[in-house]
Order: C-alpha cells, then structure tokens, then sequence
C-alpha cells in the first residue's frame, strides 16, 4: 500500500475512532470501511501519533478509544461524573470477581471470610460491572460471577489478563479455586473444583436460591 | 509468643498492635469481618504474611474481640467463632509435637491455611488498591463529549414481483365482478299460463307415455341475442311439468318417474271405469 | 513561554475540548485552565496539527470544537437497506396504473370501486413507480398516472407492452376458477393517448385539485 493510501486509512481510522461513542474494535473498524484496508496497522499509526498528546488512543475490552490522557484529570471538573464509590465490601467483592472468575458466591464469602450481603452483588450487578457467567458444575449448581466489559472499559483495561497483579497472584497460587490442605475452618466451605456451565437461555438463577441458598 | 497470652495483658495486647502502625481503632464497623481484623493485626508483625507467628496472632485477636466486647455488648458471633478457633489452633500449636496420624490436619498446616487465606484477601486488597489507582472513565480520563453519531441511512428496498402485481390485478377484478349487481341479466320465465295451454291443446295426442322433455318448447336457436332467445330451457321444463302436475291433480294427465332424476313421462289419463273393469 | 510549556497548555487544550460536550470559546477554555495559558496560541498550533487529518479543529460561531473531516462525511453514514411489501391496496393500485394508463384519480376509484387514500398515490409516486404523465382533455383537466422506467426495471418488463397479459394469468393459475365477468385485460398506451396531454414544464399537479378535488 502506498503512503498516500495508508494514510487515508489512518485518518479514516482516526474519524471513526474519534466520532464514535462507544470503544471500536478492529472488525467494527473494518466493517465500515473499504474491504483490504489494514485498520491494525492504522491503528499502530495513531497510537504513535497520539502517545503523549492530550488525547490518546487505548484498548479497553479489546477494543479502541479516544480518551483523554489520565495526567489531565485535573482540568476536567465539568466533564467528572459523580461517580458512585463503592464501599469497601462492593470493592472487594468486585476485586474478587474479576480476578478469580468466574467464582461462586460462596468462594467469595471464603475469600472474604465474611458473608456477603446481598445489596453488594446486586449492585454490582446493576452497575454492569458484573454478570452471571454461568452455573458451575458442582451439587446444587451456583451461579457463577465474573466482568463485563463495562468493567474492563470503566478500568481502561485491554483484557482480564492485564488486570494489575494477576500474573503475580497466579503464580504465588492465590487464584486458585482451593484451599491448600483443606482449610476448612470456620467457614466450612471449599467448593470441589468443577467445571462451569455457560447460563443457557431462560436459565437464569432465582436470587433466593443462587444468591442465599448456596453456601 | 507465649509469654503474651496473658488475658489481663488484652489491652495493653491492642495498644501494642496500634503502635506498631496500625491504626486499630476498636471499632468493628471498621472490618469487613474476623479475617480482616487478623489481617490488620498481621501487618503489624511487619513479617511475611506467610512467616507470620500464628500464636502471636491469636493473642492480638484475642485481645481485640476482648476489647471489642468491653466496649460494646454484641459482637458478630463470626468473630467469635474466630476467636474459640484461634484458641483451639493456639493450644494446638503449643502442645509437644508428636500427633496422631489420621484425626485431624496437623496443627502446623492449620496454620499455613490461616496465613494463606491472609495473603489471599492482603492480595484482593491490594489488587482493591490497584484497581482504584487505575485511570477510570469518567473519573481520570474522558471520551469523546459530544460524539457524532453515525447517521443511519434507512433504504427500503421495496419487493413485488410480477407474479404479485398479476395477482394484484386479478383479485382486484374480481371483486370489482362480486360488486357488480346486474338487474338486466335477470332470467326470463316461460309463464305456467303459457304452459297450462299448451299441454291442454296437445293433450288429445298424449295416447302413450311420452318424455316431458320431448314436450316442453325448445329456446329459439335462431335469435342471437339473450334478450330476443326468451325463456331458458330450463325455464321451458319446469313451468311445464308445473302445469303438467296440475292436470294430473284434476285427473286429466298421468305422469311417471322411474327414479330421482329420471326422465319423466305423461300421457293422457285413461278413463276411469276402465280401470275399474281391469280392476 | 518555553517550548514544553507551551506543548503543555496545547495538549490541555486539546483533551478540553475532546471532552467538552459542546463547542468551547477562547474564554471558556481560559478559564479552565491556569491564569496566564495563552489559549489563543493553543488553539493555532492545534489547528495546524490536526489539518488534513481525519478530524478537524473547526470554529462554529466562535466557538472551537473538534469534528471529523468534511471528506470523510461517508464513513459517518451507514446504509441499511430493510426490504418491504406494498400493501394490499397499493399493489393492487399499481396494477391499476400499469394496465389502464393513463388512468385518472377518478378512474382508478372507478375500477377498484372504493377511494383512493391519499398515501397510497403518494408511496406509488415516491417509490418512483408511478408518475404523472399529463392531463386528461375533459372538464377540470385531471391528471393522469402512469408507470416510470423504474418500474419497469424493477419488474424486469422490458416495455409496457411485456406487462403479462390474460394468457399468462391464467398459466400462471390466476384464472383457472370461474373467470371474472367481461375478464379483459387492458392494453396499457405507453404514447400519450389521444385525450391526453403531456404535462408541461411548471404544470405542477396541485395535490387537493389532482389527487383529492377530482371525481
């Protein structure tokens, strides 16, 4: 391709990207443009055009986006939304659903050694920073947990494997689902490692009995 | 370690853990629950969490939930829970080493379980921490304010075949044909008057049994159009059988039919007191 | 100012007005920022960074914002095409037309028997199948209707005189029932025909006396 050409290609990513209000992926980028033109390279192009500016281009979700650079912050009192702070509990439970996913309610209770109110997974759930992923296959069947992509865009994260810390917590063991030795006191519960059934249609789990029966 | 288990030692046990940086303000809506308050304590021992004196640990637990207690009645019974396993690992852990095999886990590995689950939720905290510091949307960073929507160009694409417009076409002739109400195409009757006269004048020759058919007048070929044409044939027929019955009725005229929708025959009535005689 | 300094107030300026979610003044932008940023200077260099690139620096009555370049305009527009059927009423007016042209507004109630709703004549007429060819020579002049090229391209007939005829309806099983009273199939005229004139330039139908004041 030539210089003009991929240049084209570069400011027509750039449009895209720019008036849309929504992150973008490649195929999304690639739909709306002419078939052959190479978005991945265009993008390589405005990330280097943009590094350091006041807007730059990230990945969030596996997909692409304008925002602002985060240095800036400061300047941008009218755009700050009151963003809801989340309790510790809401956080950490957060924190737990995105590392461990998908994880059961339970396992975060044993994470937590506490039990989990069910305002916290309701909100989470309600934000949209967290969905029910499936059902594990394990007696009595819970619901399992994990992120949206809501979650890793509100983060500014390309994907669960960038999650800040999780190599290192995956090495040190601490992702896994049991327990060494079978710890099971005081909170007698370390749920058998099982697979996970994605939620099928019409399957959604009644709150009395995934979110309280279980455990 | 051991020296410190002392229970009128509790307090002093707090302030000891509150000087040594953590800020452990006896307040248990400052916890999320009993793994949290050992946590807090833990880092108190500046240790690695999984080098951590577990003994040491439950002392300082111990103490809290005492001091939680001094000051307020009711204290979550998780966080008891805690504190009687606490002791029970404690008195364990203190006891000479050979154990039985096959009852329970050795008190060592209790422990290691306990220090695990401390770096485990150390390690959500601090991932809690990372989380936070991350440059959100919103917060930290911003997208576009006024995006430009991509404007959505509707074409309908309107279908119709051939087969549809033919189709269009008949159905609508035909109910224009149901709509149609014609009075001139009403069908000309052949009157029993008519009919009445002319089987009475050809009554003398009805010696034998002859088809009403035969009888009943024929339409006019020659005339072309309906109008002129007359009665239907049809027409012709019933209103001579009509007449034909009626005579029939008054003893003139005798008809037979051999079976439904079969030809029907007349002919003169045969004087009665002959049939008597045959009688 | 020096030159870091400068790059600095331009990329404030440049998330600014990213973020805003309307066009920014001179003076909104001043305030914004701290005391002394030569928003002016700002604003320059900005405009020649993002010339000729897929988004714009434009000024909309004194007010800066960005927005994606003119040329690019295509990429922000999205055709969709969805397929649709006539109605029963304009399929079966249509075939009117197409047979009896030119036929008048009167006419074709005539035929059908009932009146003709304004909106069927007007999606025959934006469809572009329909058009009105010219006026009947009797007393109020209505105009007449009849097929376009378009029509007949969509309907693959290479001329009026292909439009299926009684035989083929009844090959086609239209007929093979009890055929309707009097059943003739017109003779579309695709010449003006004798009574007809051509509609002149500027002879605009006027739609209550052509459409609705007729018959």
């Amino acid at each position: 391709m030539s210089e003009d050409a991929s240049a084209e290609v570069e400011r027509s990513v750039e449009a895209l990207l720019f008036a849309a209000a929504e992150p973008l992926s490649v195929g999304d980028l690639a739909a709306r443009l002419p078939e052959g033109w190479d978005v991945g390279r265009a993008i390589a192009g405005l990330r280097a055009r943009y590094a350091g500016r006041g807007v730059e281009l990230v990945c969030v979700a596996d997909r692409w986006q304008f925002r602002t650079a985060p240095d800036l912050a400061h300047l941008m009192t009218e755009e700050r939304q009151d963003t809801r702070r989340l309790s510790k509990a809401a956080m950490e439970t957060l924190a737990i659903i995105a590392y461990h996913q998908p994880v059961t309610r339970a396992e975060i209770e044993a994470v937590r050694g506490v039990g989990l109110s069910r305002g916290t997974l309701d909100l989470l759930l309600e934000i949209g920073w967290v969905r029910i992923r499936g059902r594990r296959r394990s007696p009595g069947r819970p619901a399992t947990f994990g992120t949206t992509d809501a979650f890793l865009e509100h983060f500014g994260l390309p994907s669960l494997a960038d999650l800040p810390g999780a190599q290192e917590m995956k090495a040190a063991g601490l992702l896994d689902r049991d327990m060494p030795h079978g710890f099971v006191v005081p909170r007698p519960e370390g749920a058998p490692a099982a697979d996970e059934d994605p939620l099928a249609d019409g399957d959604v789990p009644e709150f009395h009995q995934d979110y309280l029966g279980e455990g | 370690m051991a020296e410190s288990f002392q229970p009128t030692l509790d307090f002093e046990a707090v302030e000891a853990a509150a000087e040594a940086g953590e800020a452990l303000v006896v307040d248990l809506d400052g916890f999320e629950g009993p793994l949290h308050v050992l946590l807090a304590l833990a880092r108190s021992q500046k240790v690695d969490l999984l080098r951590l004196s577990i003994a040491r640990l439950a002392d300082q637990y111990l103490a809290f939930v005492q001091e939680a207690r001094k000051r307020r009645f009711a204290v979550a019974a998780d966080y008891l829970v805690m504190a009687a396993w606490l002791t029970y690992l404690k008195s364990r852990l203190l006891l000479p080493k050979p154990e039985r095999k096959g009852e329970e886990p050795p008190a060592q590995e209790l422990a290691e379980a306990l220090a695990f689950r401390l770096v485990r939720l150390e390690a959500v905290r601090k991932a809690c921490d990372a989380l936070h510091a991350r440059a959100q949307l919103g917060r930290d960073v911003f997208a576009r304010g006024d995006a430009e929507q991509v404007v959505v160009h509707a074409t309908s694409r309107l279908e119709g075949s051939l087969y549809e417009l033919m189709t269009a076409f008949v159905s609508q002739r035909r109910r224009a044909e149901a709509r149609r109400y014609a009075p001139a195409a009403r069908v000309e009757a052949y009157p029993l008057e008519a009919a009445r006269e002319r089987l009475s004048q050809l009554l003398p020759d009805l010696e034998s049994w002859t088809s009403l058919g035969g009888i009943a007048p024929a339409p006019s070929a020659a005339a072309t159009d309906a109008k002129q044409r007359g009665p239907s044939r049809a027409s012709y027929l019933a209103s001579t059988l009509s007449a034909g019955l009626e005579m029939v009725k008054d003893g003139r005229l005798e008809a037979r039919q051999l079976q439904a929708f079969a030809e029907i025959w007349i002919r003169r009535a045969q004087t009665r007191p002959q049939l008597l005689a045959a009688e």
